[in-house]
C-alpha cells in the first residue's frame, strides 16, 4: 500500500486531487481512499489531504502518520509546515517549485528522495490559472508509478468537462518535466 | 343590546352547512377560538388537510381514541405546525405529480395559537412562508398561553394581566406592546395576508375563501376571544371581538400583493378602548393614564394602516 | 456484479437514496452531513429523481416536514448530524409514535460543548430510546446498502417505524472509496412502492397525532415497544433477501475471528475494519483475539450478542460516547445488561475511544488488547477508561 | 378504533394511534357541562341564523320549519346565542 500526504492551502484543490486520484485508481481496478484532513480550514490556511492506493481491499481508516510520499502543492508552505514530518526514511518528497531538488533538500536539510516540477508555471501556461493541483497528479504518478496518466483521463473528464483536456495536458507536462534528485 | 351591523339577515343560507368540526369537542363554554376553527373549516370545505400546533384546539379536538375532525388532520408538536404543513404540501405535491394519488386540489392549512405562531412557532412559520409553499396558515390569537394557564405571550396586549405578567403592587400587567404578526408576514412578501375575527363571520369566511383560492402562501391572523383567560362572561365572546374591532384595538384589513385594504366592517369613528376593556378582568387594574397611553397607541397604529391603504400600491 | 467505482461516501448515500423513488426530502445542511443535502439537491435539480426537495430553515423543521409528508403516504428522507439531531430530538419519538416510515441518514458527530465537528457517537446515543430502528454502517458500501434497505424495513407492514442509518462523520462521509451501486432494476424489484396504513387525504379523513391521557398512554407505549422488538424479524428477512439479490450479507452482529477467541473486542461503526487489522497482528503473535461488530443498535440484538460472547474469557467494549456520571459508555451498559443473567459470561472492560474525532490507530487497538490481557487479576473489570486521555 | 365496551388493550390500539372515525368526538356529550339552557321564543325569531353561526359547538341547527334549536346533548350553555340574538328570541334558563 502506498500512503500519500498532500500539503496545500485551502482553495488550492488538494481535496480535489485526492478525490480524482482515488476515483481514477478505483476505475483502474485498484483499491484506494482519498480524504481531507478533517477540520474547518478556510481558504488560504495550510491544509493536508491524504491518499491510499493498494492492490487489495484497504481496511484501515485511521489517519496517515508515516506517509510513503509527501506532495507539496505550494512551496511557500515549506518552513511554515513541517512537510517531511513522519515521512518514511525511504519515502519521497515532491514539491511544486521551479527550484531544483538539491535546493529543496538543502532548504529542508533532508537527505531522502526529492522531486521538483514547476507545476504552477505549467498550469499557468496550459490552463491560464496558477492552480497546480491536477497538474501535480502527473508529477505524483511519475514518482509512484502505480498507474499511467491515461488512467486519469475518465475521472478528469467527468470532473472538468470542457476544460478536462487542458488539465490532462498540464498533468502530462508535469509528468514529463519532473526532475528528481539522485 | 347589540345591533348587528352589516350582517346578512339570512346568513345561514350563505355558508357551507356541513360541519367539519363535530360537536363533543372539549373547548371551554363560550370559546371564541373553537368557533373560529369551526367557521374556518366551513370556508375551507372537505378538500383540506390541517396541521395543528399543540394548544387548546389540539387538546380539545383530538382526545384519543376519538376526534372532532372530519377533515384530515395532523398534530406533531407545538412549534412546528407550519413546518409540518409545508411537509404535507410537499408530500401531496410529490405524490400527485407521480400519479400516486388523485389529482384533486387540496388546500393545506397550518394552524396555531398566538404562542405557536408568534413565539415558539415563528421560525417554522417564517421558513414556510418564505419558501412559498401553497398553504394557508391561520393564527388563532387569544392573546396568551391559555392552554397552559393564561401565561403571557408576545401577543398579549400592553397592560393585560396574565399569570406570568400579573398586575401587582408595582406592575400593571404586560409591559410590552403586542407583536404585530400580520405585518411580519406582510414583510415576507406573501401574496395574501388578512386579519379577521369570528365576530364578523362572513368577513372571516370570505377571507379564508380568498386565501384558499391563492396558489401560494397566505396568512390569516384571526382574533379570538378567550372568556376564561380574559376573565369575562362566556356569553361575551362575540361581543368582545366586536368591541376589539370597533375600538381599533384589532383592525380588520387585508393585504393582497402588497395592496392594503381596510375591511368594510371597520367603523368610521372608533369607539374608546375603555369600552372594550370594561368587561374584561384582565384590564380591570388599569388606571386612566395607562388607558390613555394605550388609546393613543391604538389610534396611531390604526392610522398607519389607513395610510398604507391610501398610499401603498399593489405589486406588479 | 456491478462495477466498483470511486465516490465520496456522502455523495454515494445521496445517490443510493436517489435510487429509492423517494417522493420528498427535507434536509438542513450541517457538517459533516452537508454533502448528502447538496448531492440530493443536485439530483433533484438535474431531474434525475422526481421528488420534492424542501429547503427547510432548521433540522427541527426538516423532521417536522418529513413527518408531515410521510403522513400523506410519501416516501421521505432526511439526514442530519450532531446538533441537528439534538434539535430534532423532540420529534423523534413523535415520528416513531405515529409509526411513520421515515428514513434518516446520520453523519455521526460529537455533540457540543465545546463545539466540535468531528466524529463520535455522542449524537445518536441520546436518541437511543426514541423508538427508531438504528443501524450502523462500517464502511461506504454498507452506508449505501443500509440506506436502501432502511426504506424496505421501515415501510414493511409489520414494522411501520422510522429508521436511522448511522454513518460516521468524516471517517465515512468524507472518504472517497470503492463502492458498488446496486442495479436500479433490482432495487425497484427489492423496494416496491410504499403502502401506507393511513394517509392525510380527503378521500378518507383521519386524525394523526391525537392527544392521549393516562387511560390509553400505557397501552400505546406497549404497542410501540412491541412493534420495535418485532421489527427484528423483518430486518433479518430483508437482509436475507438483500443477500440473495445483491450478494452482500448483513447480520445484526458481525464477527471477525471470534469463533475460537479468548478475548473479544466490540466496535460499532467505522472503526471495525481498523480493529480487524489489530486482531490480525495479535493472531500472528498467537493471541486468540476476535472482534464483534454491532450493526443493529435498536432493536438491540440480545440473543446474538449472548451467542457470540459465550466462550470468550474477556470482552472489551469500545464506546464512542460518554454517559456522564453513569456506569460506563452506553454500549458497555447495554452489553452488561444483556449478559447479566448469563452464568457463563466474559469479564467486561470498557474503553471510551475516538471522542470528537480523536484518531484511533491499529497500535491503539493492539494496546487495548494487551492492557486487558495483562490484567490477570481482573482488576479493571467493570470499569471504564477514556483511552489515551492526557493525565 | 372499533367500538367496544371498555377501553382497548394494547393489541387493539391502531397503528400510530391514528383515529379512523372522523367526528367521533360526538360520542362525548358535553351537554352535562351546562348550567343554563337556551330557550327559543319562535314568536320573536326571524330565522336569521345568528345563533347557528355563532355557536362554538355547532350544535344549533335549523329545523324544517326554519326555526332553530340546540342539540342539548352538546350545548354547553355558554349563552352566546342568547346574547347575540338581537330580536331577543332566546332566553337562558337555569337547568334543573
Amino acid at each position: 500500500m502506498i500512503e500519500v500526504r498532500w500539503h496545500g492551502r485551502g482553495g488550492q484543490g488538494a481535496v480535489t486531487s485526492v478525490e480524482l486520484l482515488a476515483v481514477a485508481a478505483i476505475s483502474a481496478g485498484k483499491y484506494a481512499q482519498g480524504f481531507p484532513s478533517f477540520g474547518p480550514e478556510r481558504r488560504g490556511a495550510p491544509v493536508a489531504a491524504f491518499s491510499r492506493i493498494d492492490e487489495k481491499k484497504i481496511k484501515v481508516r485511521s489517519g496517515i502518520y508515516e506517509p510513503d510520499v509527501v506532495i507539496v502543492l505550494d512551496a511557500s508552505l515549506i518552513g511554515l509546515v513541517n512537510v517531511i514530518d513522519g515521512l518514511k526514511p525511504e519515502g519521497k518528497l515532491i514539491v511544486n517549485t521551479p527550484k531544483t531538488p538539491e535546493e529543496i533538500k538543502k532548504e529542508l536539510n533532508f537527505s531522502g528522495f526529492v522531486a521538483t516540477v514547476d507545476g504552477t508555471g505549467i498550469a499557468r501556461k496550459a490552463m491560464g490559472v496558477p492552480i497546480a493541483n491536477t497538474t501535480m497528479i502527473g508529477a505524483l504518478l511519475k514518482v509512484i508509478g502505480v498507474m499511467g496518466l491515461e488512467e486519469m483521463k475518465e475521472a478528469v473528464e467527468h470532473r472538468f468537462g470542457r476544460i478536462a483536456q487542458k488539465n490532462l495536458n498540464a498533468m502530462k507536462r508535469a509528468y514529463e518535466e519532473i526532475k528528481t534528485s539522485n | 343590546m347589540n345591533i348587528v351591523e352589516n350582517f346578512d339577515l339570512y346568513a345561514p343560507r350563505l355558508i357551507n352547512k356541513k360541519e367539519l368540526l363535530s360537536a363533543g369537542h372539549r373547548a371551554c363554554q363560550g370559546c371564541g377560538e373553537v368557533l373560529g376553527v369551526r367557521l374556518m373549516c366551513k370556508a375551507l370545505g372537505e378538500n383540506t388537510v390541517i396541521a395543528s400546533a399543540t394548544g387548546c384546539m389540539e387538546i380539545v379536538t383530538s382526545m384519543f381514541p376519538t376526534t372532532a375532525w372530519e377533515v384530515p388532520w395532523i398534530h406533531v408538536a407545538f412549534e412546528n405546525a407550519a413546518a409540518v404543513a409545508s411537509g404535507v404540501e410537499a408530500g401531496l405535491k410529490g405524490l400527485r405529480k407521480k400519479g400516486k394519488i388523485d389529482d384533486r386540489y387540496i388546500k393545506v392549512v397550518g394552524m396555531a395559537g398566538d404562542g405557536g405562531t408568534m413565539d415558539i412557532g415563528m421560525q417554522a412559520l417564517s421558513g414556510a412562508m418564505e419558501r412559498g409553499h401553497d398553504m394557508l396558515f391561520v393564527c388563532f390569537d387569544n392573546e396568551a398561553y391559555m392552554n397552559t394557564g393564561i401565561q403571557r405571550s408576545s401577543g398579549t396586549p400592553m397592560g393585560a394581566s396574565t399569570t406570568t405578567a400579573p398586575a401587582g403592587k408595582v406592575s400593571s400587567g404586560q409591559k410590552t406592546w403586542k407583536k404585530n404578526m400580520a405585518e411580519i408576514i406582510v414583510a415576507h412578501g406573501v401574496p395574501y395576508v388578512a386579519t379577521a375575527c369570528p365576530s364578523y363571520p362572513l368577513d372571516f369566511i370570505r377571507k379564508v375563501e380568498k386565501a384558499k383560492s391563492i396558489k401560494g402562501p397566505s396568512y390569516i391572523h384571526c382574533f379570538t376571544v378567550c372568556p376564561t383567560g380574559w376573565r369575562c362572561g362566556s356569553h361575551l365572546a362575540i361581543a368582545m371581538g366586536r368591541l376589539a374591532v370597533e375600538s381599533g384595538v384589532f383592525p380588520l384589513y387585508e393585504v393582497e400583493n402588497g395592496k392594503y385594504k381596510v375591511s368594510s366592517e371597520m367603523p368610521k369613528k372608533l369607539k374608546p378602548v375603555k369600552d372594550y376593556f370594561k368587561a374584561q378582568g384582565r384590564f380591570r387594574h388599569l388606571g386612566e393614564a395607562e388607558i390613555q397611553k394605550i388609546q393613543k397607541k391604538v389610534e396611531n397604529e390604526y392610522q398607519k394602516i389607513l395610510d398604507k391603504a391610501k398610499y401603498l400600491k399593489a405589486w406588479d | 456484479m456491478a462495477k466498483r467505482i470511486g465516490m465520496e461516501v456522502a455523495v454515494a448515500v445521496a445517490e443510493a437514496v436517489g435510487q429509492c423513488d423517494i417522493d420528498m426530502a427535507a434536509v438542513y445542511p450541517i457538517t459533516p452531513q452537508s454533502h448528502i443535502a447538496e448531492h440530493l439537491s443536485d439530483l433533484v435539480a438535474d431531474g434525475k429523481i422526481n421528488a420534492e426537495f424542501v429547503t427547510v430553515e432548521s433540522e427541527h423543521s426538516a423532521m417536522s416536514a418529513v413527518i408531515g409528508a410521510s403522513g400523506t403516504g410519501a416516501r421521505v428522507y432526511t439526514a442530519t448530524s450532531s446538533q441537528g439531531l439534538m434539535l430534532m430530538h423532540e420529534l423523534l419519538p413523535i415520528a416513531s409514535g405515529m409509526r411513520l416510515p421515515i428514513v434518516m441518514g446520520i453523519a455521526n458527530r460529537a455533540v457540543s460543548g465545546p463545539l466540535n465537528i468531528l466524529n463520535d457517537h455522542s449524537d445518536i446515543m441520546p436518541q437511543r430510546d426514541s423508538g427508531w430502528i438504528s443501524l450502523f454502517a462500517e464502511n461506504g458500501q454498507e452506508a449505501i446498502d443500509l440506506s436502501i434497505q432502511a426504506f424496505k424495513i421501515a415501510e414493511h407492514k409489520d414494522v411501520q417505524l422510522p429508521v436511522c442509518v448511522n454513518i460516521d462523520g468524516f471517517q465515512l462521509t468524507h472518504m472517497v472509496e470503492p463502492l458498488e451501486f446496486p442495479d436500479q432494476e433490482l432495487v425497484n424489484k427489492f423496494l416496491p412502492t410504499r403502502v401506507p396504513y393511513a394517509t392525510l387525504h380527503p378521500a378518507k379523513p383521519v386524525t394523526m397525532g391525537a392527544f392521549s391521557m393516562s387511560d390509553y398512554f400505557t397501552e400505546i407505549m406497549k404497542a410501540k415497544d412491541e412493534a420495535l422488538k418485532n421489527s427484528k424479524k423483518v430486518i433479518l428477512e430483508v437482509w436475507d433477501e438483500w443477500a440473495k439479490m445483491f450478494g452482500r450479507s448483513y447480520k445484526p452482529v458481525e464477527t471477525y475471528k471470534a469463533e475460537d477467541a479468548d478475548i473479544l473486542m466490540l466496535t460499532m461503526g467505522s472503526m471495525g475494519e481498523t480493529a480487524e487489522m489489530a486482531i490480525d497482528g495479535l493472531r500472528a503473535k498467537g493471541v486468540k483475539a476476535g472482534l464483534i461488530k454491532l450493526r443493529l443498535w435498536r432493536p438491540f440484538p440480545f440473543a446474538e450478542i449472548k451467542a457470540v460472547v459465550k466462550n470468550a474469557k474477556k470482552l472489551i467494549v469500545t464506546d464512542r460516547a460518554v454517559s456522564f456520571g453513569g456506569p460506563g459508555g452506553p454500549v458497555f451498559s447495554e452489553i452488561k445488561s444483556a449478559l447479566y443473567a448469563e452464568i457463563q459470561r466474559p469479564a467486561i472492560y470498557n474503553y471510551i475511544i475516538g471522542l470528537g474525532g480523536r484518531d484511533v490507530t491499529v497500535p491503539d487497538f493492539v494496546h487495548m488488547f494487551e492492557k486487558v490481557i495483562a490484567d490477570k487479576a481482573n482488576k479493571a473489570v467493570d470499569t471504564y477508561e477514556f483511552w489515551g486521555v492526557r493525565e | 378504533m372499533t367500538k367496544r365496551k371498555g377501553l382497548a388493550t394494547w393489541q387493539e390500539i391502531t397503528t400510530g394511534c391514528v383515529v379512523f372515525d372522523p367526528g367521533s368526538a360526538s360520542e362525548y356529550h358535553t351537554g352535562s357541562w351546562r348550567a343554563q339552557r337556551p330557550v327559543w321564543d319562535n314568536q320573536k325569531c326571524i330565522k336569521c341564523g345568528i345563533c347557528y353561526i355563532f355557536c362554538p359547538e355547532g350544535c344549533v341547527q335549523q329545523s324544517e320549519d326554519g326555526f332553530f334549536q340546540a342539540n342539548m346533548d352538546y350545548c354547553k350553555g355558554c349563552g352566546i346565542c342568547a346574547h347575540e340574538c338581537w330580536p331577543r328570541a332566546i332566553a337562558m334558563v337555569e337547568e334543573g
